[in-house]
């Protein structure tokens, strides 16, 4: 109703690359500096976690044997002893070391532990976010065609089920279902017997290519194959769920009306002109998909016995090593902004208006 | 001294690209009791920024906004309720200026709610009743829901609505432009015969200069957060001293196809010689 | 001679809870090749319908009559024979041009799209789409043809959809409200600009509006449209001149003028009526001044009168008593 | 002016599951029979027959009525979950709303913090904080789930606070209070009555998922994930005490969520011919 000052016709010159690259650094420095508030606001919240635990750390830390004079002196060896700030700063401090703590479980730092379970779980993901994303667009947009009769009803259907199957009960299905039952795939741990290929990446499939041993990819594929099902079956149909309603926003747009009018067919009306219109919100929940699916490998990995970040959080929190479930927090927390600033470039990069609104916002600041 | 007065007002909203973009570069205007004061002007023009202003809706950077004497941005107490009383807008599109989830009578009625005029409930339905009948609904629209109704009776809403409070200035923004043509003139009169009648001041906020050479006594035009023209409505509009002002009422369409058609013929004419000087 | 477009007895029906709706009723009009055409209605008139009919954008529409485009019937064409007949053979506007456009396609793609469906290769439909652009009044149109629509103004914005509308080559041009959302001035030039092109092109136009006042200087003749119903039809000078149905009269004199002052708007009672509750007999006759008793038993028929038609009872019985 | 879409067959489907399984929750564990909670080791892991439909488990109690008692603690508390943390995200959005801009830009900012972390991974920190209980899971939820509440009910009120009609309100001088609660609340909310019961059928997965892990609701308990992590172990000689808690989570997930569609069908146009987003 009002004149909105965003919207100003004099608009900035698209042809000056360098002064347009000013606003990009601008922009990606403003959000970098957003992740790191996110950050910080996160570890304080880790460190006052420390602090509501119930019991005295410093006796947790000593052991239950300890006696009273052992236990003060692991309140001075770990600080505990100083003012609450002066621990928080301390805390800040080591952590911008990478020094996570260690576990009271393995007795190594926690950060060499994520090291070393992180890989398996970065190849589920992966995979698992290239199942989704290969399943969900070609689905949504070939029944977005069909317009709410035959395919399109079907896979509505199917996957308003799927998006509400508990994903540890697939898993623990599936397992009965084709591990037990059917003896076609292996159910759990992430290799065959005896098959070993070298630790390159920590990713063992990506390891076997490299090092050029057909069966031990095989091998590990075979392993990934129902956690990966299990996992893409209920995110792909969150996807699904979510372009779908996108697209449908956008065949509905006033746009669309034109295209038809210049001859173009449903096909080209639909991949060419609505579903670029739809991927922007898609792309921003594959994003928040990612750090879910970090959540649910704690289900899957804990079912399918594989090594992995979940399976290492959950053990941590049965044995209540502290400082192994927030340095895993705290890790998770981190990895999942680095895919958020990956999900902000991808949004500029493929939307033309978003990236007009940032030339101009930077320009402002 | 009664009456809006905005005086050398002056806006600006950061603008793409760095800096700042001036929409108000100093305007000044002022509605007495009783007069029609129309203002003229296109999108961009700055005219949503100046009624926001003068509604004290939003901060002008500098200039002053004085009701009854009284700096309306700095009023408080007894003199911000007074304006808050005395100062009412009726908005461009109906559909979106009732909110969806009031009754008639309770969008009719909070005025007088608000203000403590009326806070008996009994009476305020009669004052309810009343103030839709003199705006030509029947009195049983009270009990409906805005979507009940068509764009000229929302308007007619939104009219019994801000005369609730017996304001001294009513503000159009552009009353009648989404509305449909046959029911313009209904509402243009509507208002009108409530000016007459209760002699209210209005500031009427339009881009078509038909309707405010129909409804205005005087007339200000604005053209990019300035003020290029004044004065008596058949004074500007029956001799245009400003450029803009001439072509704003070249633009304006003409119901007569001779006249239309030759005007059309005549800037074919200056396109081409346009076009042949070109190359 | 046969006239490039002819409607007769169009019927449209939008599906409302188990049943249909019907919101144009038997429209009859003709457009020559060269003439302009304009077609006036308020909301629910059925006019934008009407046009949108014409080129069968909506599925969900039943649409009946007949309608025959440069002699082929567009309502027994295959959907492949319709795809061909957009844009090729009609060429449309809509009103808003910000929204006519894809945000995320630039805008020189847009209009080279229309030629890249016919099978033109991809160096050539964007040298056309330059071209016609420039011609349009794009200027540096071929590096203009780069950006993405917001990089636009409104005026260039209309000026990139009727590109579209044109590059094809067709012969009729259909503008559905195409100045509605836009200044005075900016509505002048775009009427300027499909003023030329057509001139230019030969090209029939149907106009579809809801002002009265920019048909008066720009269509050879005018329809008028009222819930769902044409009431009016003749040359522009004699709809404007004398105005045989009520409405039309009412319309023109409910306007205020800017080239000169009014004392008293004689305003007409009431609201167009929406689709769902016609009144019986004459749509018109709740807010008719003349009405006669039969206005509300029965439909007045189009009936040919002076240099047009009219659908009037009153008219009818004034012309069988003259 | 609109038309209210017809109640269709699967429209009313959903809501007879709804409805039943909320009798369930509410019911349940007053018809359950008393050996649904205690052992009876003799009939443990007997197949579903005619006096157990769905068979018995590790304990010998039936499964369908553990099942059926089990909906309290699984819905009811997913439903609690959600109930509390939209209510926090309606105050802190609603203090957004009012408050100077600077707050309002750092409250928003506040909640990008809970934006960054997976709900399941962040209510395992606090479990674990707190000692695994079925309580501990919901506080860790309630407190976890609001930013994003917040932050949709945010961008709607700044949507709503430019609507004419707000707008028009304080040109009338209507208070502050009197215009966040008749006129912008009650034009916002919509979204998030939809958004609840799509929430609740992703809390009950969630819930279900840590309960599984062993950091929610404990072994007795009927909570269906409790029961299926308990039936873990026998999944591959006695499926059922498995596959029957995990449909139901399944089963009362999926009718939430087309709860949630129907609703947006129904409510979303209502708003939007309200006017509500100008």
């Amino acid at each position: 109703m009002f004149d909105s000052p965003a919207a100003d016709p004099a608009l900035p010159n698209r042809f000056a690359p360098v002064r347009a690259a000013a606003p990009l650094v601008r922009f990606f420095a403003r959000r970098i500096g957003l992740s790191v508030l996110t950050l910080l606001g996160l570890v304080t919240l880790a460190f006052a976690m420390t602090k509501f635990i119930p019991g005295d750390e410093a006796q947790v830390a000593a052991g239950p044997d300890a006696g009273p004079d052992q236990v003060e002196a692991m309140r001075a060896r770990l600080g505990l002893d100083a003012p609450a700030i002066v621990q928080y700063l301390r805390f800040i401090w080591r952590l911008l070391h990478g020094d996570l703590g260690t576990s009271i479980v393995t007795y190594q730092p926690v950060l060499r532990d994520l090291e070393r379970v992180l890989p398996s779980t970065l190849e589920l993901v992966a995979i698992t976010m290239v199942l989704n994303l290969v399943i969900a667009i070609p689905v949504a947009t070939i029944a977005a065609a069909q317009g709410g009769r035959g395919l399109d009803a079907l896979t509505r259907i199917a996957a308003a089920i799927a998006a509400g199957l508990p994903v540890f009960w697939v898993a623990l299905m599936l397992q009965f279902l084709l591990g037990t039952l059917a003896r076609v795939l292996p159910i759990s741990g992430q290799r065959g017997f005896g098959v070993t290929v070298p630790n390159w990446t920590g990713m063992r499939t990506l390891d076997a290519l490299l090092s050029g041993n057909p069966s031990a990819f095989l091998d590990a594929s075979l392993y990934l194959v129902l956690p990966a099902a299990t996992l893409a079956l209920h995110f792909s149909s969150q996807l699904f769920r979510a372009l779908r309603a996108s697209l449908e926003l956008a065949a509905a747009s006033d746009f669309i009306a034109p295209v038809k009018a210049k001859g173009a067919s449903t096909a080209r009306i639909l991949w060419r002109h609505a579903l670029p219109n739809a991927l922007p919100p898609v792309i921003t929940l594959a994003g928040t998909q990612i750090a879910d699916m970090l959540g649910a490998a704690v289900l899957v990995e804990a079912v399918f016995a594989r090594q992995g970040v979940g399976a290492y959080l959950a053990n941590a929190v049965a044995q209540k090593d502290t400082f192994a479930v927030i340095g895993t927090v705290l890790f998770v927390g981190a990895m999942v902004c680095v895919v958020n600033l990956l999900v902000d470039a991808i949004l500029l990069a493929t939307d033309p208006r978003l990236r007009a609104a940032e030339l101009a916002r930077g320009g402002r600041q | 001294m009664t009456g809006l007065a905005v005086t050398d007002l002056c806006k600006s909203y950061p603008a793409a690209g760095g800096g700042r973009r001036e929409v108000l570069k100093g305007v000044s205007l002022r509605i007495d009791k009783g007069e029609c004061v129309g203002l003229i002007g296109e999108s961009g023009s700055g005219k949503s920024t100046l009624i926001r202003c003068a509604l004290g809706l939003e901060k002008p950077d500098s200039g002053r906004v004085d009701y009854e004497g009284s700096f309306v941005h700095e009023a408080t107490g007894p003199d911000l309720l007074l304006f808050r009383r005395e100062v009412q807008i009726v908005f461009q599109d109906p559909f979106a200026s009732l909110n969806p989830r009031m009754t008639v009578e309770e969008l009719v009625g909070e005025g007088l709610l608000v203000h403590r005029i009326e806070p008996s409930r009994a009476r305020r339905r009669a004052c309810v009743a009343e103030l839709l009948g003199r705006v030509g609904l029947e009195a049983d629209a009270m009990h409906r829901y805005p979507r009940a109704f068509s764009g000229g009776q929302r308007q007619r809403i939104a009219i019994a609505r801000a005369l609730a409070v017996s304001p001294r200035i009513l503000v159009c923004d552009e009353p009648v432009s989404a509305l449909d043509v046959s029911v313009q003139a209904q509402v243009i009169n509507l208002l009108a015969d409530m000016r007459s009648a209760l002699g209210l001041g209005i500031l009427f906020v339009a881009h078509d200069i038909g309707v405010v050479r129909y409804l205005c006594d005087s007339v200000l035009v604005l053209a990019e957060g300035r003020v290029v023209e004044e004065g008596p409505t058949e004074t500007v509009f029956g001799d245009p001293q400003h450029d803009y002002t001439r072509a704003l009422m070249a633009a304006a369409p003409v119901p007569d196809p001779a006249e239309a058609k030759a005007r059309r013929a005549l800037r074919r004419q200056q396109r081409e010689a346009a076009r042949g000087s070109e190359p | 001679m046969k006239p490039l477009l002819e409607v007769r007895a169009l019927t449209i029906d939008v599906p409302k809870g188990e049943g249909w709706m019907r919101v144009v009723d038997g429209v009859d009009f003709s457009i020559g090749a060269g003439e302009r055409v304009a077609l006036v209605g308020e909301s629910g008139s059925g006019k934008s319908m009407t046009a949108r009919a014409l080129m069968r954008l909506d599925d969900a529409l039943r649409i009946g009559g007949a309608i025959r485009f440069a002699g082929e019937e567009v309502l027994g064409c295959t959907e492949a024979e319709m795809r061909a007949l957009r844009g090729s053979g009609i060429g449309m506007v809509f009103q808003d041009p910000m929204a006519s456009l894809d945000p995320f396609m630039r805008v020189g793609d847009q209009v080279a799209e229309v030629l890249r469906i016919r099978g033109v290769g991809r160096a050539e439909a964007h040298a056309r789409a330059v071209a016609i652009l420039a011609e349009l009044g794009v200027r540096d149109a071929a590096s203009r043809s780069g950006a993405y629509p917001h990089e636009f103004s409104g005026g260039m914005r209309q000026r990139v959809v009727l590109a579209m509308a044109l590059v094809a080559g067709p012969k009729l041009l259909v503008a559905d409200e195409p100045t509605t959302a836009l200044d005075a001035r900016i509505q002048q030039q775009v009427l300027d600009l499909i003023d030329d092109a057509a001139a230019d092109r030969g090209l029939g136009v149907l106009l579809i509006t809801h002002n009265l006042g920019i048909v008066a200087g720009f269509a050879d003749r005018v329809l008028v449209m009222y819930s769902g119903r044409i009431v009016e039809e003749g040359p522009v000078e004699q709809i404007f001149a004398a105005p045989a149905h009520p409405y039309t009269r009412g319309l023109i004199a409910a306007v205020p003028r800017a080239d000169m002052r009014v004392d008293r708007l004689p305003p007409i009672d009431g609201a167009p009526p929406s689709p769902a509750r016609r009144p019986s007999g004459c749509a018109f006759h709740p807010r008719c001044p003349v009405r006669l008793p039969v206005c509300v038993m029965t439909a007045p028929q189009l009936r040919p009168s002076g240099g047009g038609s009219v659908a009037c009872h009153l008219a009818a019985a004034e012309e069988a008593m003259a | 002016m609109m038309a209210r879409p017809h109640l269709s067959l699967g429209d009313a489907t959903v809501f007879v599951l709804v409805a039943l399984i909320l009798a369930a929750a509410v019911f349940g564990n007053l018809l359950a029979p008393e050996a649904t909670f205690s052992s009876d080791i003799g009939n443990a892991f007997l197949p579903p027959d005619a006096q157990h439909w769905l068979g018995t488990d590790s304990q010998g109690r039936d499964v369908l009525w553990r099942v059926i008692a089990g909906a309290a603690p699984s819905l009811l508390s997913s439903m609690l979950v959600v109930t509390i943390y939209s209510l926090i995200g309606v105050v802190v959005a609603t203090l957004a709303t009012v408050v100077p801009r600077w707050l309002d830009e750092g409250l928003m900012r506040g909640t990008e913090i809970g934006l960054a972390l997976p709900g399941v991974i962040v209510a395992m920190g606090f479990a674990s904080a707190m000692g695994p209980s079925l309580a501990s899971a919901v506080i860790a939820m309630s407190i976890t789930g609001w930013p994003i509440t917040a932050r949709l009910l945010r961008s709607i009120t700044r949507q709503t606070m430019v609507a004419p009609y707000v707008q028009g309100a304080q040109v009338m001088g209507v208070s502050r209070f009197r215009l966040m609660t008749r006129h912008v609340l009650p034009n916002s909310l919509d979204v998030l009555i939809i958004k609840w019961s799509g929430d609740v059928s992703i809390t009950i997965l969630v819930l279900g998922g840590l309960s599984f892990v062993g950091v929610g609701a404990q072994p007795p308990s009927a909570e269906w994930g409790a029961m299926i992590s308990d039936a873990r172990s026998y999944v591959s000689t006695a499926w059922w005490t498995a596959a029957a808690p995990g449909a139901a989570i399944a089963l009362t997930a999926v009718s939430f969520s087309l709860l949630g569609d129907i609703l947006q069908r129904r409510l979303g146009g209502a708003g939007a011919s309200g006017g509500a987003r100008s």
